[in-house]
């Protein structure tokens, strides 16, 4: 019987800084068995651990069929700050995928509107390389992506690519821009985006990610633009200690987070979330 | 499978079967403030104890249970498993105790399985004994988990006056009482249990229908009484909630844990380490750089009422057995039993 | 390997006890001299150096002004201050003359209260940013050697607040409040102690100071439900961490 | 006339609050000794008064880590003298083996650190 409480190990192949306190860790496990056996979906997360620190629930930011996996981290707690001291070549504790992840199957034919906030955009940007990759299949792409300042953002590189996606409408906005402004950043929330939108609530399903409060507002928002809760999906942050489902930290309502989802239905889960 | 039946002068000569080739742990003290703890011989068994203060999930859940070991050495790591083939038997359990041990092995099974837990249970066998003498705070009846036992046990104890009836319910009950000889249990003794149960039936006093248990909650997310019951206070006599956790932590189905690692000062080997942990904490719901999902004292108490009614995410596998130690053990006398019909007539 | 982390000890206003504790680490202690650089000890060695700390361990509450000069500069030449029991926390017990008029208790001690030159006890963190808090009177070894573990990992220390409850059930112990009807501060009560006191049938005299998120006022009613008065009460509250915001209240502020 | 001064500047035995100073003459007479004691007062004496009687011995510990069970023991003694309480002699060896075991905890200590 495997034990699931057991971290596998992965090498870390390349750290790519995305801004001044976020990188992106490209890993791979070291057994060849489990690597190839390995498979996820966008929305998907990791249990990653450093031995003698701890364990933290990383959500996959990988292009799809990849043979490795992309955590994008922020440097914000003891785990993190631990695997930001590793360099390239070192190694992790691994175990995953675990999670439900965005309901892409569900959603083919229908136009996505992507609303990110911060480190949110990790988890989505395995959907927006899916979009992208599968294009015909899916209507209109529209992305939101909020940040604190534009320094703040992540995948900085791949803004060029998104801008030029056939059929798509891309925005970009900051709550203060302090220094330069190569991106054409607006200045707001992410809410003020919405008036400008192209999508329509009609034939639309809405990705939220981001810090909880920003989602609130963003769901609160479509809802009163006409998105059904049905029609909005979120991605949630807890506490995650076991990431199976058995340490209960995690509980929303009637749901563990990570075993039914990150990714939830705003129809679920609306009276639970609430201020902090 | 058949019914024997064994005078209670005579339980030694079982104990002693069972002495010789397991470990047995059971109720050492009589009355309330008994624990389920080592037994060597017949005279620390008090088998007339009313309940316990820790419920026995600590021998599938330790309060402190270690994962695995681990070796660092030049970034490479190694790690060690531990093995815990204990076998054990647990003699003297009551009912409500026994069915929150089924819903907790159904919770810690599943799509992801609990090796720990499992191999532990796998371990252990299981010696109920039927709840006579139910105590003030129980109302297992209520939540159908007592004061009776139908399913669930290895072997099956009653008191029957003089004599024990003993049940067999798996083969693993029927293998360790084999070579001992017993009477087999007459009709007369059968009927004499069925009283027994009715009598036990009736001395319990909190009476709950547990099937709007959930639905009360659903309904009563915002209800003023989570406020009373974190800050205000008057909840049926009750104080407010201390946050001190002893309710969950004394709880047989609460499951919530924490994962640490541990590192000796070299800095080399360690381990990874599971702790109890308890909603009513503020650092439950804390994450990094401060946030926290559950702050308020109303959220925590909401939250584990609605874990014991049912309707939290260990839905029925966490829900209440009506064992009435929270009750007992809460310094502000908070009576879920009390919670649950307060709502139900302020609706 | 890397350059031993320089290590600090300071006492103000305090009894010596939580450095005591460091030597009764008797198992570790002699790995700790070799893992750490021992700078500033003066109860232990003769030659001490105060600069550029990377942590340093007060103990001890701030009752006169050079006190207040010395953890100002002892703050500009450490990373990482903490506050190595509860006197450095909140006072602790020297903090219950607060309460009374600072003449009348030095005439009650010195013959000539001329001399003496004392404010009102107060934890270091009313004067300087403190970076860790070790909780207790004094505070557990294990506890200490969490926090210096966690130094040489670099990381936080995982220093849990849970109530002295959570441990007592751990250790299997009845409820001394609902059982016997004793006034136990557990439930208001951080832990780390291993509930050694209500193991042994007594009751919690709080001396690892308030968890976190007390519910004092709480507590002070099931006391007053017992049969103490608002004087009892007081009492028990003002003893070790009468200072703390948590307790504030209660204590008679 | 000075011949020699033994000068410290804090003794590990108060802990590190204290100093010494000796001023010595040539024949070996002490010419001028200061004994300094820097540790900042705690009043004790005046907060212990109101207090509840069984608190005193939990307090008084508190008046040095060193040696809290001399402390605690006179304190007992204070008030069993107080309220009239004569204790039994298991009371009085016990406490006696408690008080001397202390005292060799601190003497080992006060040698392994100097």
């Amino acid at each position: 019987m495997m034990n699931e409480y057991y971290p596998n190990f992965a090498i870390i192949k390349e750290i790519k800084k995305e801004t001044i306190n976020t990188n992106t860790f490209v890993l791979k496990f070291t057994d060849q068995k489990i690597a190839d056996k390995f498979s996820w979906k966008p929305g998907q997360f990791m249990m990653l651990s450093v031995l003698g620190v701890g364990e933290s629930a990383i959500s996959i930011s990988s292009v799809e069929n990849d043979n490795s996996i992309n955590a994008t981290i922020r440097n914000v707690g003891n785990v993190t700050n631990s695997i930001f001291s590793l360099k390239k070549g070192d190694s992790l504790g691994m175990r995953g995928p675990y999670g439900t992840g965005w309901p892409l199957e569900k959603i083919i034919g229908k136009d996505i509107l992507i609303v990110a906030g911060g480190m949110g955009l990790a988890p989505l940007y395995g959907v927006i390389n899916h979009v992208i990759r599968n294009r015909t299949e899916y209507g209109h792409l529209e992305i939101i992506y909020g940040a604190r300042t534009p320094e703040n953002m992540v995948f900085k590189d791949e803004f060029s690519k998104w801008k030029r996606i056939k059929n798509s409408t891309f925005f970009l906005t900051a709550d203060e821009i302090t220094r330069e402004n190569p991106f054409e950043c607006r200045t707001g929330l992410v809410t003020s985006c919405f008036p400008m939108m192209k999508t329509h609530h009609r034939n639309a399903i809405a990705l939220l990610c981001g810090p909880e409060i920003m989602m609130r507002f963003a769901a609160k928002c479509l809802e009163t633009i006409g998105f059904a809760d049905k029609k909005i999906y979120l991605s949630l942050e807890r506490r995650m200690k076991c990431g199976i489902g058995k340490c209960g930290h995690c509980q929303i309502g009637l749901k563990y987070v990570c075993k039914d989802g990150p990714v939830f239905n705003y129809d679920d889960i609306k009276p639970f979330i609430r201020p902090l | 499978m058949a019914s024997y039946i064994i005078d209670k002068k005579d339980l030694k000569i079982l104990l002693d079967k069972f002495l010789k080739e397991f470990k047995v742990y059971g109720p050492i003290k009589p009355g309330l403030d008994s624990s389920v703890d080592e037994i060597k011989s017949i005279d620390d068994l008090h088998l007339e104890y009313k309940s316990t203060i820790i419920s026995p999930k600590k021998f599938f859940l330790p309060p402190k249970d270690t994962l695995f070991e681990f070796k660092i050495q030049k970034g490479n790591y190694e790690i060690k498993e531990i093995v815990n083939d204990e076998k054990f038997i647990l003699f003297g359990l009551h009912p409500c105790d026994v069915n929150a041990i089924l819903k907790l092995d159904e919770f810690f099974s599943g799509k992801f399985k609990d090796k720990y837990y499992q191999n532990r249970r796998k371990n252990s066998i299981i010696i109920a004994l039927n709840c006579t003498q139910p105590g003030e705070n129980s109302f297992c009846k209520s939540m159908n988990a007592g004061p009776f036992l139908y399913k669930g046990y290895d072997i099956l104890l009653t008191d029957i006056d003089t004599k024990y009836l003993i049940e067999i319910g798996s083969d693993k009950g029927k293998k360790i009482i084999q070579g001992l000889k017993l009477n087999i249990a007459s009709k007369n003794d059968l009927l004499k249990k069925e009283k027994k149960c009715k009598l036990a039936n009736k001395k319990i006093k909190k009476i709950l229908d547990p099937n709007w248990l959930p639905k009360l909650a659903e309904e009563n997310l915002d209800h003023e009484i989570w406020i009373d019951l974190g800050e205000r206070g008057g909840v049926a006599g009750s104080f407010p909630c201390l946050s001190c956790g002893s309710c969950s932590l004394v709880c047989p189905t609460c499951y919530c844990y924490d994962i640490y690692d541990t590192v000796d000062l070299s800095l080399k080997n360690g381990s990874r380490v599971r702790e109890l942990d308890s909603c009513q904490l503020l650092e439950y719901g804390q994450v990094a750089l401060g946030g926290n999902f559950r702050k308020d004292r109303k959220d925590r108490i909401r939250h584990w009422m609605f874990c014991k009614f049912g309707a939290a995410a260990g839905s029925k596998n966490s829900s209440c057995v009506g064992c009435g130690r929270c009750i007992r053990v809460c310094p502000s006398k908070i009576d879920i039993t009390k919670v649950a019909k307060s709502l139900w007539r302020k609706k | 390997m890397a350059k031993k982390p320089k290590i600090g000890v300071f006492k103000l206003t305090g009894c010596a006890g939580c450095q005591m504790e460091i030597f009764r680490m008797e198992d570790e202690f002699l790995d700790l001299i070799k893992l750490f650089d021992i700078s500033y000890w003066k109860m232990a060695k003769r030659d001490n150096d105060d600069k550029d700390l990377d942590i340093a361990l007060i103990e001890g509450g701030i009752s006169t002004p050079w006190e207040i000069e010395e953890i100002k500069c002892i703050r500009k030449n450490t990373k990482f201050l903490v506050a190595f029991g509860d006197c450095a926390i909140g006072g602790c017990i020297p903090s219950i003359r607060n309460w009374i008029p600072q003449m009348e208790s030095e005439e009650i001690v010195y013959p000539d209260p001329s001399k003496i030159c004392s404010t009102k006890v107060h934890g270091i963190g009313e004067y300087v940013k403190v970076d860790a808090e070790l909780k207790g009177c004094p505070p557990h070894r294990k506890t200490i050697l969490e926090l210096l573990k966690s130094a040489l990992l670099k990381i936080r220390p995982r220093l849990r607040q849970h109530p002295v409850c959570v441990e007592c059930k751990f250790q299997g112990n009845a409820c001394l409040i609902t059982s016997n009807k004793l006034p136990c501060m557990g439930p208001v009560i951080s832990g780390g102690c291993g509930a050694i006191c209500p193991t042994l049938g007594r009751i919690c005299e709080g001396c690892f100071g308030p968890m976190s998120n007390p519910n004092a006022s709480a507590l002070a009613n099931i006391f007053r439900d017992i049969g103490l008065n608002d004087e009892d009460i007081k009492r028990k509250f003002r003893k070790y961490s009468g200072m703390s915001p948590e307790f504030r209240l209660e204590a008679g502020h | 006339m000075t011949e020699k001064t033994i000068k410290v500047d804090y003794i590990a035995r108060v802990e590190g609050q204290g100093a010494i100073s000796i001023d010595i003459t040539k024949y070996g007479k002490v010419e001028n000794l200061q004994f300094k004691i820097f540790e900042p007062p705690r009043f004790f004496e005046s907060f212990l008064v109101g207090r509840k009687y069984d608190e005193v011995m939990e307090l008084t510990s508190r008046i040095c880590g060193i040696c809290p069970v001399a402390h605690q023991i006179t304190a007992l003694r204070a008030v069993e003298n107080a309220m009239g309480i004569v204790i039994s002699n298991q009371t009085r060896d016990l406490r006696k083996l408690m008080a001397i075991s202390a005292r060799i905890f601190r003497v080992m200590f006060s040698a392994c650190i100097f």
